[in-house]
């Protein structure tokens, strides 16, 4: 048994540490959250050049072929630099599902251009509220066009390309759509996080080509949401460890009665908790990516236990951050809102905790049956 | 127990009723939710000519003296007319520290003839009062304040920042509170003005918060001078000046922030979860039924507090209940109310997002509820030792002089 | 308005502390505890010459006819004291039944005897697992017998007679049945609190006789315990509150680490935490018991909120109270277990907390159509 | 990241499995649960005749040098036998203590022949060694203890008391923290040594538990009589000792407490809750679907400490994690069981309750386990200070006497 990251990982994470904290400190973040720029596209290209777009994407398609403990390196520490990237969208959504359901030749069509960020494209599933359902797709699919209201789309408005889940004769399938071609409109949304795009996306008629079997769409959502989940705990767990680390270092400065604040067993506590929460969320992201790597049978419960407790941890973290820093921490300047917003925002971009925790429990249902 | 007016009361519930069916407009559950935003220029005229005809029909000092241009009446016409005026859509109430805190405090301390000249203007709403306490050393540790009155013959020359000041710049007049002796025990070196916040020397900048909103401001001190004259209290007395204008800190008013048990309940019944309505999900009616349990239990919790007030008991310590209690629950409320939504939960555009966004403006402002006004760690404390009467913590800065107390970098 | 107890009410509370200070000390608790006696024989014979017993009982039927307000303020003595008798079965559950579907000759029969205590009833309502259910009710009446099995039956082996639900030809309807008669046998059952009596009663052909209208038994069934809610709910507000003093007092006296642990945040914090979850259900069974004495149209929301709050702090004050005495608090000889167990048996009693929350939902559901 | 066995890792299994399998009965769901009671001759008789087949099976000190009758093996090994062991049905580990903590300590401090003479009875389980560092005085701080220690000669006299002491009256010796010096500070003036449990001066009672059960006792000491060559440690070096043994305190064992999340999915899946099975509803689902993720959690951070452990690390402070966590949840879900059960949740009879009343039993027996072994508080302390870095808290018992320390009247 090894539980722990290899060597190769280890140098990649002071690799990337090093380069966010050069191209991603909090004034990048700032930028986007206070409408400069849809996205940092410098970073991206950066990262691009670093070749972790394609990190878990094969040689073969032009990709480092890493794997996906890589990946989930890369995440964590995007995660604990906020960055303001169409990394998820992009890299672990859309090319998921090409890689998953794609033909060989959409596959030599697209990942190469994703691996390179020539291409940056995103997923497009929701219609409004709702957590994901098979039944809440209405978005129409027929003789190679498509008709129907996507929101929110994450980088939907950076993006120029999707996969889109759709409704067709036989079922919900996947479409690839070029989001700058006609019959499309695209709005970007107001968000509790600023730094990251949402848009509405209006589809009339466009044109589309199927992605995977028809009928089969589903299946292949569910797959790409389970690895997006494992992706995105490590995302969450850096952005929670982040906001630990600036909530500590503040508790040890700053000063009230005469002694630093972190000497009062209010503020101990509190972030012995969080720091608790962060451990748990962390254990359970490492099941995650070792039954990413494996492509094991608990693929689907890792999952959905590894983002249960990183979302709550992460929302946690940022919220008590906030808490310690008093006045202060509720300012526009100081950078704690940066993580409370993100927090919120992972905890649902791939659907709800309640969506999330039955999902365990189907899981668990289906284990103790067997 | 019970719930009916006598004769008296019910005859001043009709009084105040019938003037605030001819003044003002009845809410309705649509109305604009209040945001906890900038109060700009248009705001204030608003909210003074509010205060100024509540003034003239008796409405403004209800339990204040006939001589201070109060209506002498008793602490449960007060709480008739809180509950009346609740109904209706008024301005923001920009006169509550100044008629709750800095006012009473003048009265306290102040001499005759500065009362004469200052309190009936605020209560009409023709001057506007703040509140200088907090620094930027120590929101949780007033005592530990660190701007300098030094003496200068008959003026005192201020210099130094106060932080978290509602209201500073629309504010004409502010009650203050400096060190004037950093060599002694830090609450003993204390002294306590009120200022006219037009002066030379006094600039007030907005913070932005992270709601978006500005709501408090920083105000800095540049060589203020400010005659002895308006000094409240001794030398170093000021810290029983400050004890005076925080004991005056009014019960909470009951704020009805949205979204409310009643918002949220509509959300859940507007939204599916897997096909069936949101409000029939156990999940859901669980949490609904804890919160409602809470709200009921503030709104219960008032009644006895306001029962007690009409006896002539003066509010204590217990009160910091609601706010500890609110503001954690308005926290969970917005991020629960968000996970309704699902993926679409992120989103603020008030036409996409229910009931106007609500739940996620609430989600941003509602860390700051857990901090101004006491954090809750400061309320837990004040429920400890003052409500059960626990021991105080250790005191590192019990004993030493207020420059030799150790301090951070931050 | 008035949103205190009378001054009535204050003076019988003051009697009630005098008379269970001197009669009801925990080592009383303690004797049922241990079993020596399934309940405090000479407490309940003081509290019936004290005309406790009758307090809510009409002076008609030989009651003090006090009302419900000094109903729940011996609620909350009584929960307070821990007082090991059978007040919520015979004058919450059975007494209150017969009040409100009794015939005339049922109400003079029962309740004199009730209201001075030479009567013991109580209320079989469960069927093994589960919450109040109407469904969930399969004893069989017919012909003026009753067959079945009802458990746990609080107090089931000292109650002389009993209010059974059973199913007939027209529904639920209620029995009185004498439990001293042939076709009955009552088995004392293992309880989380054996100072409070729990019974399994088989009923074989016993002899019976309607309460009430024939299949109207469940709208009774609902109004005793909504009733009994508010007044249980006092019962738990007082031991919340002995908890807390209890703990409190312990937290001032005990020196860890040259100081008193009262003086340490967490302990603190975790103190005004349940001091804030006590004054909430107190405020809440104020509005319980308003309801209550008025009869009020709230009186079921009142009554599912009252419960709520009550259980779950009176639960909270009861296992922090055994934390803030670390060991000492976890030994047989300190009473801390005795509210504890207390805390726990009475949160499940009249239905579980999720029953009780989804009444205060459907309540409010109905609230808000209207 | 992988799960798999390396060869040699594999062939220590096989060989670990194949003895497990001769000796003892594989566990299933259906095993009677572990009760925390009382454990009896009987038991103890279970216990030790168990040691002796494992220390004869090289299985007793895996990672212990030959010399003291161990394996000399890996720590790797030592988890894959505690792993294999969990399997089994096996008596109570009454050895944990002395094997994990107390003989350590002796071989740090003890004399060669000391050490000839007592390790490898310990080993194979003819001796049963106890911990006797608590008092009445101060549960959580142990630095405070007044068990005084006076040297007479080569003797030292010892009065006073000990409390929560797991297994006095069935051990054969003990480790003894003293005061032999009330006039220095109090981590100064302590006194550590291994005394004989059967020697006249010492009295041995249980302590009843809320739970019914009696797994402490209390230890009174009347002029017990301690040779000085049974001191360990300098007079005065008590603490340094301590903290070795404290120190040895081993990675809690996993301990499968009962009811786990497979006995509460197996209840809710039993149990209907308005006509529909009870893992139907989503209020239940998302409650278990909570404590799944604490339990998996854990479990995989158990792995990561495992890895490292493997790797030679020793275990840290971080490993409060384990009991901090299991101890809140496993009362949350005990209290969550019976809440299931309804109006019948109260019901202990294990014919009536189900899964043996397990929940029931759990939820008298979780309080204790938030305090045994370090209260919550002490563990967020611990968690604070020492792997997050935060300052400590301030000392009232820092430079004083420890007789002129502070004390209360409990």
């Amino acid at each position: 048994m090894n539980f722990d990251f290899s060597d190769d990982s280890k140098l990649l994470r002071e690799q990337a540490q090093r380069f966010l904290r050069e191209n991603c400190p909090p004034k990048a973040v700032r930028a986007v959250l206070e409408g400069k720029a849809p996205h940092d596209a410098a970073l991206w290209r950066g990262m691009a050049e670093m070749g972790w777009l394609g990190a878990a994407i094969p040689e073969a398609y032009d990709g480092a072929g890493l794997g996906y403990e890589a990946l989930c390196v890369l995440a964590e520490e995007l995660g604990r630099a906020l960055a303001p990237v169409p990394f998820t969208s992009s890299v672990c959504l859309a090319a998921e599902a090409i890689l998953a359901a794609g033909s060989e030749s959409q596959k030599r069509e697209y990942l190469p251009k994703l691996a390179r960020g020539e291409l940056i494209a995103t997923f497009a599933l929701a219609e409004g509220a709702g957590d994901p359902r098979e039944a809440s797709v209405h978005t129409r699919l027929a003789d190679g066009r498509i008709s129907g209201t996507k929101w929110p789309v994450p980088d939907g408005t950076i993006a120029q390309l999707a996969v889109v889940a759709a409704r067709d004769a036989s079922g919900v399938s996947l479409a690839l759509v070029d989001l700058t071609a006609l019959g499309i409109t695209r709005t970007a949304l107001a968000s509790v996080d600023p730094s990251r795009d949402q848009a509405k996306i209006d589809f009339v008629n466009a044109p589309a080509v199927l992605l995977g079997e028809a009928g089969q769409g589903w299946n292949t959502v569910r797959r790409v949401l389970d690895r997006a989940a494992i992706v995105t705990a490590f995302e969450q767990v850096g952005g929670a460890t982040a906001a630990l680390e600036m909530a500590t270092a503040y508790a040890k400065e700053r000063f009230a009665f005469g002694r630093p604040i972190g000497s009062f067993q209010a503020i101990k506590h509190k972030l012995a908790d969080v720091y608790v929460a962060t451990e748990l969320a962390r254990s359970n992201a490492y099941y995650g990516v070792w039954a990413l790597s494996a492509d094991a049978a608990e693929l689907p419960l890792a999952a959905a236990t590894a983002r249960v407790s990183a979302s709550d941890a992460f929302f946690q973290a940022t919220k008590e951050n906030i808490q310690v820093h008093g006045g202060v921490g509720y300012t526009w300047d100081y950078d704690c809102h940066l993580y409370y917003r993100r927090a919120k925002l992972l905890a649902l971009a791939l659907g709800s905790q309640r969506h999330w925790k039955n999902r365990v429990v189907a899981e668990l249902e289906t284990r103790n049956a067997a | 127990m019970d719930f009916d007016d006598t004769p008296e009361e019910a005859a001043f519930r009709t009084e105040a009723r019938a003037f605030l069916e001819a003044n003002a407009t009845r809410k309705t559950r649509r109305s604009a939710a209040h945001r906890y935003g900038d109060t700009d220029a248009a705001e204030v005229a608003r909210a003074r000519s509010w205060q100024v005809r509540k003034a003239d029909a008796g409405f403004a000092g209800i339990t204040w003296q006939k001589e201070w241009g109060g209506r002498g009446g008793t602490p449960m016409q007060q709480i008739i007319w809180q509950q009346e005026e609740a109904n209706y859509e008024t301005p923001p109430n920009i006169f509550l520290i100044g008629l709750g805190m800095c006012i009473p405090t003048m009265i306290a301390y102040a001499k005759p003839d500065q009362l004469q000249r200052y309190v009936k203007p605020a209560l009409r709403g023709d001057e506007i009062w703040c509140q200088l306490f907090s620094e930027p050393s120590g929101g949780s540790d007033v005592g530990g304040l660190r701007t300098r009155a030094e003496k200068r013959g008959d003026e005192w020359v201020i210099n130094g920042q106060k932080i978290w000041t509602s209201g500073a710049h629309y504010s004409d007049y502010g009650l203050l509170l400096t060190r004037s002796d950093p060599n002694i025990q830090k609450h003993a070196g204390l002294t306590a003005f009120f200022i006219d916040m037009k002066s030379r020397g006094i600039e007030v900048r907005p913070i932005h918060q992270m709601s978006g909103a500005s709501n408090f401001n920083e105000v800095f001190f540049t060589d203020l001078r400010v005659p002895d004259a308006q000094r409240l209290g001794a030398p170093g007395a000021g810290w029983k000046v400050a004890i005076t204008t925080l004991m005056n800190e009014r019960l909470a008013a009951s704020e009805n922030r949205r979204p409310d048990m009643q918002d949220l309940i509509e959300l859940a019944r507007s939204l599916e979860i897997d096909g069936r309505p949101a409000i029939a999900d156990p999940a859901v009616r669980e949490r609904i039924a804890e919160w409602h349990a809470q709200t009921a239990g503030l709104t219960y919790t008032r009644f006895r507090v306001l029962t007690a007030l009409s006896r002539g008991q003066t509010p204590g310590p217990e009160n910091s209940i609601f706010k500890l209690v609110n503001a954690s629950k308005q926290q969970a409320v917005a991020s629960f109310g968000m996970d309704l939504l699902g993926m679409a939960g992120g989103v603020m555009d008030p036409d996409l997002a229910p009931v106007q966004a609500m739940f996620q403006d609430s989600l941003l402002s509602a860390p700051g509820m857990r901090i101004a006004g006491g954090t809750d760690e400061i309320l837990r404390n004040i429920i400890a030792e003052r409500v059960l009467g626990l021991p105080g913590d250790m005191r590192a800065d019990k004993d030493l002089p207020f420059n030799q107390l150790p301090s951070g970098s931050r």
